[in-house]
């Protein structure tokens, strides 16, 4: 024998996917919906995606160098969270905007709990949330229409997004004060954001929204993708959409059941949402109960922000929430060993 | 140690805010500005002050037993007598700290002070130590103060610092930016505990 | 009495102000006995016990005692005062009637009487100008806010035991930006129920 | 839907050897017998050196009742009774005999068939001829065949899925000699007064299920089921979920919910000592991977060098980088060919340096695909990091003393996690208290 | 006015009274007895929580004392100080108990050649469930450190690949030698500085085959040993550390330097005036470095002279001494 045997603990076959492939196939599966933003929103979108994206690599390298760490940034994770930051982002917003973001998604909620695979929130939402406290009014009023269509889907509101235009309608109707015209006013509007055309317009993308939210056909692509290379897997997003299909059902009308659900499905974040962030590995639950749980609860808060909030959306602050949650929500859904007898 | 050494040592290595991490409450509630952050650490010094210099002269009167409740009676009368004196003198301040003010009662540097040191040591090192930890509080409220104010606002002392085109971080005066300022100043202070150790 | 007021004073103390991570209250509990599920989960219990007890202890003192008096201004003194018999009195029948309970339970009472939460809850009380109903669904929604956030931080700082944090930043730093981020997140509950 | 269990993987198959008949194998020079190849106590040499020894003399004694004896696999002269490279890794006591090439047998020739006698007989004769199990484990199998008092096994399972990659050995057996492990299967039950017997076998093997199939086509009590082919289906408690849909209590054993559970292979070791009188001195093993010039199905005697079996098989590529002893999943890895074959022997798989990979472990991204194929549903991912923080009593809590340590977890972890080794690790440590523990009372 | 602080004197005091009163009767009534003791103690101990005494932490260790259940001089960090102080306070007999420090008996590390290429968990334990050892030798130390880890007082380190243990630092606690896998650190008396740094059971030739370091049973050190301390077990050197008297003969006859000698200078021996000229002292030594007829005093040839001491103890009148004394006259 002439080389040294290599002596390493079994399995000594290994399956192929590692780190970096699961960071790229996720990069991959978020390209068609950067296209659609690219598309709908403009060049001004490429500039936000790639500028957070930078930002968000650089920061990556900087902090390791700092505290002296390996510079991982090849593994894809920050650009995934520049990617998502971006897509979060509405399309008007300043271009500053995404890079500060960016940089305190990593230099904060990343950097500091050992990188990868430690943080317990998501970089990119705690990044927008940042946004979002801190320059309201860039984050909530920058908001451009799409290449070919109105800003809420429907030809008649150009001032607001389909889930603004919700929350207005929502709040005339449930004040009982205003006059029979406001009133008519809003059940008009309701019956057009309901309408088949609004619903094809929120299902293609042809509104306005955030740069990576819009188009759910192109989002559901990727999903589709990373679903079938087993790298998310559908319970989060299922309970997840399951339940705020049947929340908004129950509670989203004046009484009960009778609300519109699938228009709560395909506007706004959620679909992006439940399938790229809540899904995001390092910040859910590992076990399988834990991840419905999880998927449930973003369900119910994101349902209950909507209708009840202070804002129009509240994807991302329920999934902060339910991140927060995942520590106890793997401790208390640990599966049934195999022979386990309850209770014992 | 010396009467200068129980004087300064409160400023930097027994800081009760960076190094002790006591009297977080206050720290974090009223450091939206360098104004209301100085005025809390004020209040909070004259009551230390206060409180140990008595505590120190009753320190053999009071039987162990009971010394805790003495001690909060003590430092509650101080709480109340700083308490109308703002509300009669500085209203708004007054108004700005609300809560905190009472609330100065169960700040544990006070407490802890009395107890770890007031209790065991004369009148005279007491007030220093009182004075020491007090502007200490002072100081680490300043600080943290200052930055929340620069980056949330834009100006310190309502003077405007980073010009007009700057965007303040609005998240740096909400709650979030309390902690996560405060998180990384204590870090910045041990990263350099860390460094002059080696 | 208007079932949506308490409710939204509950909803108020737990989530959209949160004492902990709103209001800054209790601070040092909560970064102190944040380290271990059990223990958070005992110290919540205690902490939610003593602030329904005192807020209803402070309210009689405060409205026929002090208010009859005209002596309002004594009210941190009496307050104080109160607590701490309060939280001593619990401690020594718990020991008394349940060793179990105390060992899981009692070590965190001393602890309780310089967590301003307690006191904060009974100021807040009067400040609000709280009826007795109100002043006791605040200071059990107060206790329960500051247990929910305990317990939610506990179970972040197991996991983060396991997580290769900077030196400098290890303990307390990070327990901070934690609570930052914990913060950030809460920010989502603005808006959800009207006071 | 062919029977299983939840979880597992499915790991490329690499059966090269499938249609590879056993072949017997030039004797080796020498051979290395280690006293301890079995699970308990190890065996006691009855030999010294310079004594003669004769194919099937016994060469050491059993000692105490987890414990078989052990058996000379060559006739020749005892050299050596000292420490010898072994397979688990440490070097261990053993005796090497030289081989005088006369192939003689101890005197068989008064021999009856024991097939018919009574339990307890038959139990002996079993441990006499230091039978163990041959799937990898080597329990004793007289042990298995002794339930205490109380506990009834109404259900023989004979596990032929063979679901390691590369391992054709029991797939061989079952082709080229179902009559006798049909008839070691009909000793098992009767000894035991099972009423039920099942031949499992992975539905990649469909010529063994038809044969077998064939075999018992009569018999009402025997079944051959064919299993999904999945990873580790021969694991004994997946084997008996998914066969009877029993479940095996947490720390518990098969016989506890009436089950046994013995490799083919062991089976037929069972009827060669019965019928023939013939120790257990023998066994095929499956030396295959992308580094052995000719892979193959050998017979080959216990205490034989790798080197020697490795050379019978045409030899090792010159890149050859690894050599494992059974299959890639559980395998052990050995660092010299000087190792012999144990009764425990299954394969060697020989990897050539392209095949063999040192993935730096990167931090856990608690993607949960160790949770959702862990075959005992345990959390593996918390487990791991649980050892490596040095919190065992928190890694015991989560049931890694469940743990069978199929290398699922790590197989399917992006982060090439070492979860088998933190696991062993852990184990080891636990033992290690628990003796410390006992050593402090006692 | 008035009113108000008359009613101020008179709730507070009032309240003060009832709360006072209250507790008084409640302490009386729910009164437990706790044990001050434990408080004491552990202010005592050193608070590193090494654990090296089995008990959970300096607290537990405390409370386990107090109960009866261990001795002061189980924790080895305290020093015997300490140890003494704490059995003043629990009324126990007091231990003379001598420091020890933890010795690697082993210097091979990169002298020895690597056996495998090895890609597992990189810790000791690890390593040996897998292969025994990363290098040749099955007796070495592996070098990942599992010593490091545990040591709470910093006073391991590994060089070369292999672990070496700084004496000033080392308290003797004995975590690395429970860590150790390969069991070849074992505590020492501090006071004794010749050690064999080898744990080889193998033979000479085997061991030279892969370390220059490494003991080869040639038995120099034992025929050599004046106080015949050294003993082959199975190839190797052991020393009797109580009966070694740190001469350092064996080191230096030690052809693989497998002994190592700590002693920084060793001092000569000083015959006074007190000498009869028994000529016990000249009878003893070993190195015939003391000469002188009988009945006179007798001298110290200073170039032979290695400072052992042996013809101290020997010496009736007490007129030899050791400059700058070490060794086990020290210890007296």
């Amino acid at each position: 024998m002439s080389a040294k045997l290599t002596v390493t603990p079994s399995p000594h076959i290994r399956d192929d996917l590692d780190i970096k492939k699961v960071m790229y196939a996720v990069v991959l599966a978020l390209i068609p919906s950067a296209i659609g933003g690219v598309y709908f929103f403009g060049l001004r979108a490429l500039v936000i995606i790639v500028a957070a994206s930078l930002a968000a690599i650089a920061t990556e390298a900087v902090c390791q160098k700092a505290i002296r760490r390996p510079v991982t940034i090849s593994d894809g994770s920050a650009l995934i969270t520049g990617i998502l930051l971006a897509f979060n982002l509405p399309p008007g917003v300043p271009y500053w905007l995404p890079v500060v973001g960016s940089v305190f998604a990593i230099a904060v909620a990343k950097i500091p709990f050992g990188g990868l695979g430690y943080n317990p929130l998501n970089p990119a939402l705690v990044g927008r949330a940042f946004l979002l406290a801190s320059w309201p009014v860039y984050m909530t009023t920058t908001w451009t229409a799409p290449s070919r269509g109105s800003l809420s889907g429907i030809s008649a509101i150009t001032t607001a997004t389909p889930l603004g235009v919700f929350k207005y309608v929502r709040h005339i109707l449930d004040n009982p004060s205003v006059g029979p015209d406001e009133i008519s006013r809003a059940n008009s509007y309701l019956a057009q954001l309901y309408s088949s055309a609004s619903l094809k317009n929120l299902f293609l993308g042809n509104v306005g929204g955030c740069i990576g939210e819009t188009s759910v056909i192109l989002l559901l692509i990727g999903a589709a993708y990373l679903l079938i290379k087993g790298i998310i897997c559908w319970r989060i997003p299922l309970s997840y959409i399951g339940t705020v299909a049947l929340l908004t059902w129950i509670l989203g009308g004046q009484g009960l059941f009778h609300g519109y659900p699938l228009f709560h499905v395909l506007s706004g974040g959620l679909v992006l949402g439940a399938f790229f962030m809540a899904t995001d590995m390092v910040t859910s639950p590992v076990t399988p109960k834990g991840k419905i749980i999880f998927g449930v609860g973003c369900g119910i808060l994101t349902s209950v922000i909507r209708l009840y909030g202070g804002y129009p959306e509240g994807v991302s602050y329920s999934i902060l929430i339910m991140n927060i949650t995942v520590p106890l929500i793997d401790r208390y859904t640990r599966p049934r060993k195999l022979g386990e007898v309850k209770g014992s | 140690m010396s009467a200068a050494g129980e004087f300064t040592k409160g400023f930097i290595k027994q800081n009760p805010v960076f190094r002790i991490v006591l009297g977080l409450c206050p720290t974090l509630a009223v450091t939206t500005s360098l104004k209301n952050g100085i005025g809390m650490g004020l209040a909070a010094t004259f009551v230390l002050v206060g409180s140990n210099v008595i505590v120190s002269l009753i320190r053999k009167a009071v039987p162990s037993r009971i010394r805790i409740p003495c001690y909060i009676v003590v430092i509650a009368s101080f709480v109340t007598v700083v308490d109308l004196v703002m509300a009669a003198y500085t209203p708004q301040l007054h108004k700005n700290l609300g809560i905190f003010i009472p609330l100065i009662v169960v700040n544990c540097i006070i407490l802890g002070r009395a107890e770890a040191f007031a209790s065991k040591n004369s009148v005279g090192m007491s007030f220093l130590d009182g004075l020491g930890m007090g502007l200490g509080f002072t100081f680490a409220l300043a600080i943290t103060a200052s930055v929340r104010e620069i980056i949330g606002t834009g100006k310190i002392w309502d003077l405007v610092v980073l010009g007009t085109k700057y965007n303040p971080v609005l998240l740096a005066v909400l709650s979030p930016g309390a902690f996560i300022t405060l998180g990384l100043l204590i870090g910045l202070f041990n990263l350099f505990e860390v460094r002059k150790e080696k | 009495m208007d079932v949506g007021r308490l409710f939204a004073i509950a909803i108020g103390a737990i989530l959209i102000n949160n004492f902990v991570l709103k209001r800054f209250l209790g601070l040092c509990p909560f970064l102190g006995v944040s380290k271990q599920l059990d223990s958070a989960l005992g110290m919540g219990f205690a902490v939610i016990f003593v602030m329904t007890m005192a807020s209803i202890v402070t309210f009689g003192i405060y409205h026929y005692v002090l208010v009859p008096y005209h002596i309002e201004y004594l009210r941190t003194i009496a307050f104080i005062l109160v607590i701490a018999t309060l939280v001593q009195f619990v401690e020594m029948v718990i020991e008394k009637t349940s060793p179990g309970l105390y060992r899981s339970l009692g070590i965190y009472l001393p602890l309780i009487t310089t967590n301003c939460a307690v006191l904060g809850v009974a100021v807040l009380n009067i400040d609000k100008t709280y009826s007795f109903v109100e002043t006791l669904v605040h200071g059990f929604s107060a206790g329960i806010g500051f247990t929910v956030a305990l317990l939610l931080m506990a179970g972040i700082r197991e996991r983060l035991e396991l997580a290769d944090i900077p030196e400098s930043l290890r303990g307390v730093p990070i327990a901070f930006i934690v609570a930052g981020l914990m913060s950030i997140a809460f920010l989502g509950f603005a808006g959800l129920a009207a006071e | 839907m062919a029977k299983t269990f939840r979880g597992g993987v499915h790991p490329p198959e690499a059966k090269l050897t499938a249609s590879k008949p056993i072949e017997t194998i030039a004797q080796p020079d020498r051979v290395i017998i280690p006293l301890s190849q079995h699970t308990g106590a190890p065996s006691k040499p009855t030999v010294k050196v310079g004594e003669e020894v004769l194919i099937g003399s016994k060469i050491g004694e059993a000692e105490g009742f987890i414990s078989v004896p052990t058996h000379s696999s060559v006739s020749g002269k005892v050299k050596a009774i000292a420490n010898y490279p072994h397979p688990l890794g440490r070097p261990m006591p053993a005796i090497e005999i030289e081989n005088d090439s006369r192939d003689e047998w101890i005197d068989l020739s008064h021999w009856t068939d024991l097939t018919n006698s009574s339990p307890d007989e038959i139990r002996r004769a079993v441990r006499e001829a230091g039978i163990v199990g041959l799937g990898g484990a080597a329990f004793p199998t007289h042990v298995k065949l002794s339930p205490p008092e109380g506990k009834t096994i109404d259900t023989v399972i004979l596990n032929g899925a063979e679901c390691e990659p590369y391992l054709t050995g029991d797939h061989r057996l079952m082709l080229e000699h179902p009559d006798e492990i049909i008839e070691g299967l009909r000793v098992i039950m009767k000894v035991l007064g099972a009423a039920r017997g099942y031949i499992g076998i992975e539905r990649n093997k469909p010529d063994a299920i038809d044969k077998m199939s064939e075999k018992v086509e009569d018999e009402e009590s025997i079944e051959v089921v064919g299993l999904k082919v999945k990873y580790p289906q021969g694991a004994e408690k997946q084997l008996i979920k998914a066969l009877t849909g029993r479940e095996v209590p947490c720390g518990g054993l098969p016989m506890d919910v009436g089950c046994l559970v013995q490799n083919v292979g062991t089976s037929y070791a069972i009827w060669q000592a019965l019928k023939l009188g013939k120790p257990l001195i023998e066994r095929v093993v499956t030396v295959s991977g992308s580094a052995v010039k000719s892979p193959g199905n050998y017979m080959v005697r216990i205490g034989t060098t790798f080197s020697h079996v490795i050379e019978q098989a045409g030899g090792m590529d010159e890149g050859c980088s690894k050599i494992i002893m059974g299959g890639p999943m559980m395998g052990i890895a050995q660092h010299t060919d000087q190792v012999p074959v144990v009764k425990g022997t299954s394969g060697m798989i020989l990897l050539s340096a392209q095949d063999v990979r040192i993935d730096e472990p990167g931090p856990c991204l608690r993607c949960g695909k160790c949770v959702d194929h862990c075959p005992m549903r345990l959390v593996p991912n918390e487990i791991a990091r649980f050892v490596e923080k040095g919190r065992i009593a928190e890694a015991e809590a989560y049931g890694i003393l469940d743990c069978m340590e199929c290398g699922v977890c790590a197989y399917v972890c992006p982060s090439k996690i070492n979860h088998v080794h933190l696991f062993k690790i852990g184990k080891a440590e636990i033992a290690q208290r628990r003796r410390k523990e006992a050593g402090k009372e006692g | 006015m008035s009113g108000v602080v008359l009613y101020s004197v008179i709730s507070l005091t009032a309240m003060g009274a009832a709360f006072g009163l209250g507790l008084a009767l409640a302490a009386r009534k729910f009164a437990v007895e706790r044990d001050e003791r434990v408080e004491k103690i552990e202010a005592m101990l050193p608070g590193a929580n090494c654990g090296g005494c089995g008990y959970a932490g300096c607290i537990g260790f405390a409370r386990a004392l107090v109960e009866g259940k261990a001795s002061p001089y189980d924790c080895a960090p305290s020093g015997i100080e300490t140890a003494n102080a704490i059995a003043d306070l629990l009324g126990l007999q007091k231990v003379e108990k001598t420091p020890r420090v933890a010795v690697v008996a082993c210097r091979g590390g990169k002298r020895v050649p690597t056996k495998i290429t090895y890609g597992g968990v990189r810790t000791c334990q690890a390593v040996t469930l897998l292969a025994d050892n990363l290098r040749e030798c099955p007796y070495g130390c592996i070098g990942l450190g599992s010593c490091v880890e545990v040591c709470p007082f910093d006073a391991i380190k590994i060089i070369d690949d292999v672990a070496v243990v700084e004496d000033e630092k080392c308290t003797g606690c004995g975590m690395c030698v429970e860590a150790c896998p390969k069991q070849i650190i074992s505590l020492v008396p501090k006071t004794k500085k010749v050690r064999i740094a080898c744990s080889s059971h193998d033979r000479g030739k085997a061991v030279k085959a892969i370390c220059d370091v490494g003991c080869i049973g040639c038995g120099l050190c034992a025929k050599n040993c004046p106080v015949g301390c050294i003993e082959m077990q199975d190839n190797l050197a052991v020393i009797d550390y109580e009966r070694c008297i740190n001469c350092g003969i064996c080191a230096a006859k030690c052809p693989t330097k497998s002994i190592i000698d700590k002693v920084s200078h060793r001092p000569k021996v000083l015959i006074d005036s007190k000498c009869t000229g028994c000529g016990e002292c000249k009878k003893v030594c070993k190195f015939n470095a003391i000469e002188g007829e009988p009945g006179e005093r007798h001298k110290v040839i200073l170039e032979k002279c290695i400072g052992c001491g042996l013809c101290g103890d020997v010496c009736p009148e007490k007129a030899i001494s050791i400059a700058g004394a070490l060794g086990h006259q020290s210890e007296n």
